[in-house]
């Protein structure tokens, strides 16, 4: 990489990817919206969200919160830099791990019984997730030869054909990463459920609003990974991301909240076997 | 910097995130609170969002009669809510006590604990009425900052 | 035994099908012909006979026949048109629209004019003529 | 020069030890290990020096077999004696068959008559030096004070220490000898050596469930002996000779003696605590925690993993080799596993333990110059981080009379620098940029190939989070209006704690100098049978030919970040305080308790989840265990 | 092992009404649940000192905004009974009318928050829209959405129109096929019936003993309906009560989705036989002695005490509401099960607390 | 409007069985066997020293009523035992009568609802300063 190039990597990295996250997530409630006979806020309610939040009083139930929240942000913001720096996947990957694993710390702080409820169901999320992940990012080096990315961008034919089934694999991850249903088992977007909003609980104001950057972050760099599923085009790029992101709202809408049991179970046992017989595949095939 | 605090400005009169407490109401107000939620009235259009935690509230939505046991909770859950903030009671029984104000265990609306911005009479006030109220304390924010 | 996600159908014939939102503020619904909104004294007609006030469940209503006024509580009174049913004269109503927002506690006080009693009056024909 | 520092590292602490059992006065006591301390790190570090591999056939000029020979009969004659004394059927008939065995041993050996060279300075050897030297002293120092409370606490009049001082250093003595020498016959030495000490130190308290778990420890470990005695009998009966160096040098073309090497390999499970053997290391943990530190996490249960790296070599790109992965990885994931269900702080480090030596051995077992590396860097790091976690976990228990990690909630309040100290502890075994998440980064990366293998490690390097994450995050669960009160300690206390943290920090922060200066020449010189291209390193950055990682970019970044925390963590102190949410029941005088059912007032409590359902002793043990014995006898069977 | 001790509620958001409850949790599986109360309790039996028996009307009515309706029904009715005024038999059909629409609204608003409760927004969004269109019908027809103030002693105060009473005949057609098209979701899908099925359990003799009341018993099993006694006009109309035998929030969720239907078909039955004449009669006097009166709510039986002194003030006026029987119930499902049932549990009694405490 | 039919009032009166303190429990125990399930308990204000205690039963809609007179200051012997599910209005009778109950499995200890604030019992026509259930 040239140096222009990394200074371009770096400004998509830090400005322009949380930037179009907003305006997806907002982009995701309108649609909700209108899958429930709704009008949905308005585009930019994201960001309207978010400066709201910025704007508040803050207050905190233990000075931890402030700290953790912050390195929540720095290893989000690092994995999405890395990832666009082309840095090795599995790299990547547990430096985002840093990120949730201080989210957990920081509600585990507070003496509060449903931000820790909330951590420790986000930990056996985290614990659901992260083997399928690392499966996925497995399954991309059995096919490119390596954990980098550029070698991705050497493949000719898109991964999707190689991965398919691990493709379906990363959609369970995102639906956990996501929080949308069956899996907002730890903090949904709204509180309607028993724990309140479980590990956000005791982030507030500001804090939550880095919070809520920081989630942003993980979201693009979940979508990174699945835009390299179609690493050869552009159209079929935005399209593959589309139809995903369009399916994951379906599920979140047609589907109850499971418990961390279900959850925990499904995600392993469909995760991994699902990864099993495309890696296996891949080996042999 | 200008923008900025423009752009703080709008987003705190764009994203009002509502608590509501049943503070001892006879369910009537509180279904029409939620039923502002539900897809007629849709109140996610104006960025409202029922967060039930105080600390993410920005707007707190009381109704019912004040006891002497619920008065501890208001007043804890209005504690928790960082500021800029605005309180709205709603219905006869938020305002005043409305018919029972005169039961044993009645201590009056929600204004003997509290601090109310707006008032939302009616028993039930109808849904749009709880709109306005909402829509009434926005201007109250417009106008502190 | 089960379906999975029977809901799609639903939720995509939403997504293309008029949404149910009523844009409130924007456009506002005819009310219905009997909506109990906001009580109103039609004051000219009032006799200050109190009935409205013994028959209210909310004892928000005074009457104060002397002066002429007629008070009630917006605050406390729970919309119940009892009190328009019980008046003799029919001079109470019920707005189709509800009573508006408001930011701070306040009466409704009418001011007509008193029926004169037949003590009083016959007092001041006293006075007149003495 | 070499000669002085192995007899300085060897024969010192022997002689050290001697002389702690004889003098009773604390003071000199004091000083005795102080100066051995000093020794032996000085000497581990001027190790380094000597950068060429170093041989040697003497000690200062002494050949000391025949007092090895002796003390071998008479090592075995006390867990003999041991056995007898304690009717423990299976001790008397595993230490009477090692003493018939090794009598033939001794008998037919040709190993004296070649006249080999005993000891060998590589890489592998400089490294486990340190790590035992180094480590061992600073938790050695850190013994003292806690010694002088624990006895304390248990009312003692007649002090135990000079035992228990001097078997520490005898031990420190053994296991340098153990990963110096050249010599299986020594090896095996050495090697029942460590089984005595770590028996003794286990039964240190005399308390029946002491007595009782070091019996145990015993018998499983002299079941390694006996399985390391035959191994050896029957490498020096078929190749005539016991010297390490020649055996690895013939193995590739003698494939046959793949068995005999893995029952050396048997032994070394048995050391390592895998997986079935896990139970000993368990039980361990009744000793003193300076115990646990030394010898049941940081140095001693390391010689298994070292025979596993030791003679990678010998079995590399074989079939026993991918068994060796499995057993390993199973053991990895499996423990982690049972960790989870663990509320004990010392048991959690036990499984944890057992976790990671499973890791380390399955990096043997993948064979490849990336895998190797890999686990000798976990070795190196695992030692300074579990070390340090222990002497927390024992400073906090001399504190606060606990060791359940569900009383350390809201540590921090009371200890706080001890707290931070064990968040970062935790957070070094788990976390990017350090080494043991580079050690587990390389693992993963090197075994990408073996899909089931990759599984496991997956799994497991997920729920390895789960445990630590949780624990680090309860240390720091106290109110915001909560008092902070400030700690103080003795400085063999407190120093040795920042030390290990330092090191922890600096090594990570050194690893790809480390690996550079000695992890590549070693891995580049091994004759492994998996040709693989070697890791580099350029601007601080690791490269495999798969992947890279940028530790000192990412040390950077982290600082960056650190810093921009702390500073909104000062920023926050001054923010206004709340409670909990509590569901707006909080009472009026107290903000973090609750006005509940029949007027009480209750303090909401919160524990975490040990799932004892899905992942508790009682509920997996059998499986995991079943599991574990088949792995091996098809790892034996591969060895065929 | 330490415990871990949430309070759930007063404030929760899944509880639309405040009520606490001290649990005590084991990796999310409950093992003690304590309830207090009293957050919403009033003391309005005690206003029956201080308002006429014409004024309590409007009180009981506020006894609770949901099922409003049904409340100020029983107090006449009961009332009536005592100082033995015949009701009109128009007036008899109308308070059908209205209280099976109430039962109608309240059941869809009860399935909506039950399907929140397990975090299924969608449908709780579908379902309350639906129910905007009952609530218009009360509100054409009574002026007013939820309480709807249309009784009187001696009968009730509104009048329906032939036009009216087509109106309302088409809306409830629309109703019943907006909720069939969600039947499938309500009954069948796979994660609904993950989170429902087996959660809550009471078996028959549990439900029976514990004086279970409504829905509650009916998903045990067992065929208890006030609406049997046939006060108003249900004794002109058909009708079988709905059971299910399961015992679990599933069965109970299942009667109140068949109740559903259920009481749109009486009130068609009610509109198409609806009698001429008066709807109310002139009450006179003041009540005297003592009398009961029941009926059934959406929650369940409902029952009322009263006792007259002669004045226009009653001597006591005493409520039991089908929630109170249900706490009873409630606190022997809650052990045993996971914290995320909790909601769950708790909403298949459909409580109300309001009513509860008064 | 039609005038009501007020054909010659009778006073109503509601068809009860009387039982005293040491036979209630035994009377219940018979109703719970002969197939009974408990509806409710009222308490009726007499005057100063006595209220009415009544328990309704239900058999397949038929109602049974048990009424006993209950002395304010000694408590009554609780039911709850019998029948868990009475536990909740005897606290609830606590609270606002004053009377205590004997043996309560579940006792509020007469905070059901109330707070300290609340002095005397609200639903006595006579009211008494609220005393501490021991
Ligand atoms: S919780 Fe996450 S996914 Fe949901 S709205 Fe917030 S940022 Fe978006
Ligand atoms: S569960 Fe409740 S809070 Fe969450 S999205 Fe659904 S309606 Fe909103
Ligand atoms: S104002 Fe009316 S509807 Fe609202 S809580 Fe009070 S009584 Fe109920
Ligand atoms: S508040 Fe007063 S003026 Fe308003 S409607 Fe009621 S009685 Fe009339
Ligand atoms: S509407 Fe009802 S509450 Fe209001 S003043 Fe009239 S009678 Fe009173
Ligand atoms: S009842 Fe009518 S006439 Fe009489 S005082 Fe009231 S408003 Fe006036
Ligand atoms: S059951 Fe009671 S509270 Fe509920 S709607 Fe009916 S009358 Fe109202
Ligand atoms: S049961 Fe609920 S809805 Fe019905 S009256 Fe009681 S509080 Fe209201």
């Amino acid at each position: 990489m040239t140096s222009a190039q990394v200074f371009l990597a770096l400004i998509a990295a830090l400005f322009l990817a949380p930037l179009a996250v907003g305006v997806l997530t907002g982009v995701d409630r309108r649609i909700t919206a209108r899958m429930q006979s709704r009008l949905g806020p308005p585009i930019l309610q994201p960001f309207y969200d978010i400066g709201k939040l910025l704007g508040k009083e803050p207050m905190l139930a233990n000075h931890w919160l402030a700290f953790c929240s912050f390195l929540y942000l720095a290893g989000a913001v690092t994995s999405v830099v890395l990832f666009f720096l082309q840095a090795d996947l599995l790299l990547i990957f547990f430096v985002q791990a840093v990120g949730s694993v201080f989210l957990v710390i920081g509600a585990l702080t507070v003496p509060s019984p449903y931000s820790q409820i909330g951590a420790h169901r986000e930990l056996l999320q985290i614990i659901a997730y992260e083997p399928l992940l690392i499966l996925v990012i497995v399954g991309i080096f059995l096919a490119t030869g390596s954990f980098k990315i550029e070698a991705v961008y050497a493949m000719e034919q898109p991964l999707l054909f190689k991965l398919p089934l691990l493709f379906l694999v990363l959609g369970i991850a995102l639906t956990i990463k996501l929080r949308k249903s069956p899996f907002d088992i730890s903090a949904s977007h709204h509180a309607h459920q028993e724990i309140v909003r479980g590990v956000y609980t005791e982030y507030s104001g500001p804090y939550l609003a880095i919070v809520e950057i920081a989630h942003w972050f993980e979201i693009v760099l979940i979508l990174c990974l699945l835009s390299l599923f179609w690493s050869t085009g552009v159209v079929g790029l935005v399209l593959l991301l589309g139809i995903t992101y369009f399916v994951e709202i379906l599920v979140d809408n047609t589907t109850s909240r499971m418990t961390w049991r279900w959850m925990l179970g499904t995600a392993w046992i469909t995760g991994i076997t699902f990864s099993l017989i495309n890696l296996l595949w891949l080996y042999y095939g | 910097m200008n923008m900025l605090s423009k752009f703080l400005q709008t987003s705190r009169i764009k994203s009002p995130w509502v608590l509501h407490f049943d503070c001892g109401s006879c369910n009537g107000c509180d279904i029409e609170t939620l039923a502002v939620l539900t897809p007629v009235y849709d109140v996610e259009r104006f960025g409202i969002i029922n967060v039930g935690n105080p600390k993410h509230a920005d707007v707190f939505l009381v109704t019912g009669t004040v006891n002497h046991r619920n008065k501890k909770v208001l007043k804890n859950l209005y504690d928790q809510m960082p500021q800029p903030r605005a309180v709205i009671a709603i219905g006869a029984c938020g305002l005043s006590g409305g018919v029972f104000r005169d039961a044993p265990n009645v201590v009056g609306g929600v204004d003997k604990v509290i601090p109310v911005d707006v008032y939302v009479p009616g028993c039930p006030p109808k849904p749009e009425a709880i709109i306005d109220g909402v829509v009434k304390a926005l201007e109250l924010f417009a106008a502190k900052s | 035994m089960f379906k999975i996600t029977p809901m799609t159908k639903n939720i995509l014939k939403n997504l293309i099908t008029k949404k149910s939102t009523r844009p409130y503020p924007f456009v506002i619904r005819e009310p219905f012909e009997e909506s109990r909104g906001e009580l109103y004294n039609d004051i000219d007609n009032c006799i200050f006979c109190s009935t409205c006030a013994r028959k209210c469940p909310s004892q928000c209503i005074t009457v104060d026949k002397e002066k002429g006024i007629w008070t009630c509580d917006p605050f406390v009174c729970v919309f119940c048109g009892t009190c328009m049913e019980a008046c003799p004269t029919h001079c109470l109503h019920h707005k189709r629209t509800w009573r508006p927002v408001s930011g701070q506690r306040e009466m409704i006080e009418m001011q007509g004019t008193p029926p004169k009693s037949k003590k009083k009056a016959a007092a001041k024909k006293e006075e007149a003529s003495g | 020069m070499p000669d002085t520092l192995l007899f300085i590292l060897v024969v010192v602490p022997f002689i050290a030890a001697l002389g702690l059992y004889a003098l009773r006065i604390e003071s000199l006591r004091m000083v005795l290990v102080l100066a051995t301390a000093v020794l032996l790190t000085g000497s581990s570090l001027a190790l380094f020096s000597h950068e060429t591999v170093a041989f040697s056939t003497t000690l200062l000029g002494v050949n000391p077999q025949p007092l090895i020979v002796l003390l071998d009969f008479v090592v075995l004659f006390i867990i003999l004696a041991v056995g007898l004394s304690a009717k423990h059927r299976l001790i008397i008939y595993l230490a009477g068959a090692q003493i018939v065995l090794l009598a033939i041993f001794k008998l037919v050996s040709p190993a004296e008559a070649t006249g080999q060279a005993m000891f060998l300075v590589d890489p592998l050897a400089k490294l486990m030096v340190f790590v035992v030297s180094v480590v061992g002293s600073v938790i050695i120092l850190h013994a003292l004070p806690y010694m002088k409370n624990h006895e304390e606490h248990l009312h003692l009049t007649t002090s135990r220490q000079p035992q228990f001082f001097a078997v520490m250093v005898l031990f420190l003595g053994a296991m340098n000898g153990l990963v110096l020498t050249n010599d299986l016959g020594n090896f095996y030495f050495f090697f029942e050596v460590t089984t005595l000490c770590s028996f003794l130190l286990i039964r240190h308290d005399l308390t029946d469930e002491a007595k009782a778990n070091s019996l145990r420890a015993l018998w499983i470990n002299s079941l390694g002996g006996l399985a390391l005695l035959i191994g050896l009998l029957w490498i020096s009966l078929d190749l005539g000779t016991v010297n390490i160096q020649q055996i690895l040098a013939q193995t590739p073309e003698a494939a046959f003696l793949l068995l005999p090497i893995g029952l050396l390999c048997f032994a070394g499970l048995t050391k390592a605590a895998q997986l079935p053997f896990q139970s000993w290391l368990l039980g361990a943990m009744v000793a003193p925690t300076p115990t646990s530190a030394l010898l049941h996490s940081a140095t001693m249960v390391k010689a298994g993993v070292y025979l596993f790296l030791r003679f990678s070599p010998a079995y590399s790109g074989t079939f026993f080799s991918t068994t060796v992965a499995f057993v390993g990885g199973f053991t990895f994931l499996a423990a982690a596993a049972l960790a989870i269900s663990q509320s004990n702080g010392k048991k959690i480090l036990a499984y944890s333990t057992v976790s990671n030596l499973g890791l380390i051995i399955a990096c043997a077992g993948i064979g490849t110059p990336a895998a190797i590396a890999a686990g000798m860097f976990l070795i190196m790091f695992h030692a300074v981080s579990k070390a340090l976690i222990f002497l927390c976990v024992g400073t906090i228990e001399q504190r606060i009379a606990s060791r359940d990690i569900e009383d350390m909630r809201g540590l921090y309040a009371i200890m706080p620098v001890t707290a931070i100290i064990t968040v970062l502890g935790a957070l070094t075994m788990i976390l990017p940029p350090f080494g043991m998440l580079l050690g587990k980064w390389m693992a993963i990366e090197a075994s990408a190939h073996n899909i089931l293998l990759v599984i496991i490690l997956a799994l497991g390097s997920a729920i390895t989070v789960l445990y630590w994450a949780r624990w680090a995050g309860l240390l720091m669960s106290y109110p915001f209006k909560g008092r902070i009160y400030p700690e103080s300690q003795p400085a063999l206390t407190r120093l040795p704690l920042l030390g290990l943290i330092g090191g922890a920090l600096l090594l990570s922060f050194y690893a790809p100098a480390i690996y550079n200066s000695l992890i590549y020449p070693a891995i580049s010189a091994l004759p492994l049978a998996m040709v693989d291209t070697v890791p580099a390193t350029s601007w601080g950055i690791l490269v495999l030919d798969r992947g890279s990682f940028p530790v000192i970019p990412l040390f950077l970044v982290a600082a960056l970040g650190l810093f921009a925390a702390i500073y909104f963590y000062k920023l926050a102190g001054k923010v206004k305080p709340t409670g909990p949410y509590l569901s707006g029941a909080q009472t009026p005088d107290d903000a973090s308790a609750y006005a509940g059912p029949l007027r009480q007032s209750i303090i909401p409590s919160s524990s975490n989840y040990y799932l004892e359902k899905i992942f508790g002793e009682v509920a997996i043990n059998r499986w995991v265990n079943t599991a574990a014995i088949v792995l091996i006898l098809l790892m034996l069977g591969g060895g065929l | 092992m330490a415990k871990t001790i949430i309070p759930f509620g007063p404030q929760h958001p899944v509880l639309p009404e405040p009520i606490h409850l001290s649990l005590t949790v084991e990796d999310e599986i409950v093992t003690q649940a304590v309830p207090a109360l009293g957050y919403v309790h009033r003391g309005l039996e005690k206003l029956c000192d201080i308002r006429d028996y014409h004024h309590m009307i409007q009180v009981v009515e506020r006894v609770c905004g949901i099922c409003s309706k049904i409340h100020a029904m029983c107090y006449c009715h009961g009332l009536e009974e005592m100082m033995q005024v015949e009701v009109p038999p128009r007036a008899k059909y109308l308070r059908t009318i209205w209280s099976e629409l109430h039962r109608v609204h309240s059941h869809l608003l009860w399935l909506g928050l039950f399907a929140d409760g397990f975090g299924f927004e969608a449908l709780f969004y579908q379902l309350w829209k639906i129910r905007e269109r009952v609530m218009d019908i009360n509100e054409a027809t009574t002026g007013n959405r939820v309480i709807v103030s249309v009784n009187v002693m001696g009968g009730v105060r509104k009048d329906l129109s032939l036009e009216q009473i087509r109106w309302i005949l088409s809306e409830l057609e629309l109703v019943e096929s907006e909720l069939k098209a969600l039947e499938s979701t309500i009954l069948d899908d796979y994660t609904v019936k993950e989170r429902t099925v087996g959660k809550g359990m009471l078996t028959k003799e549990q439900a029976y003993d514990l004086g279970a009341a409504g829905p509650t018993l009916r998903g045990s099993g067992i065929a208890q309906d006030c609406r049997q006694l046939n006060y108003a006009a249900f004794s002109d109309l058909e009708f079988e009560p709905v059971v299910e035998y399961d015992g679990d929030s599933y069965a109970r969720s299942k009667v109140r989705y068949r109740e559903t239907l259920q009481s749109i078909d009486l009130v068609r039955q009610a509109l198409h036989k609806l009698p001429d004449g008066e709807i109310n009669v002139k009450v006179k006097g003041n009540p005297e002695g003592e009398g009961v009166a029941r009926v059934e709510q959406p929650r369940g039986e409902l029952f009322y005490y009263f006792k007259g002194n002669g004045t226009k003030h009653l001597e006591r006026l005493r409520i039991r509401t089908p929630t109170f029987a249900n706490i009873p119930p409630l606190a022997a499902m809650l052990p045993g099960i996971e914290l995320a049932d909790v909601p769950v549990v708790v909403l298949s009694i459909d409580p109300c607390i309001s009513c509860t405490e008064r | 409007m039609a005038e009501a039919k007020t054909t010659e009032k009778k006073i109503p009166v509601l068809a009860t069985q009387a039982v005293e303190n040491d036979n209630l429990k035994a009377e219940i125990r018979r109703l719970k066997s002969e197939g009974y399930r408990l509806v409710t308990l009222t308490c009726v204000d007499l005057d100063e020293e006595h209220v009415d205690l009544l328990y309704s039963f239900d058999k397949d809609l038929e109602m049974v009523h048990l009424r006993m007179q209950q002395p304010k200051s000694t408590p009554a012997p609780s039911i709850s035992d019998i029948l868990f599910g009475a536990f909740l209005v005897e606290n609830e009778i606590q609270d606002q009568f004053g009377i205590c109950f004997d043996g309560l499995v579940l006792n509020f200890e007469n905070y059901l609802y109330l707070e300290e604030e609340v002095a005397r019992t609200p639903f006595c026509k006579y009211s008494v300063i609220r005393k501490d259930a021991q």
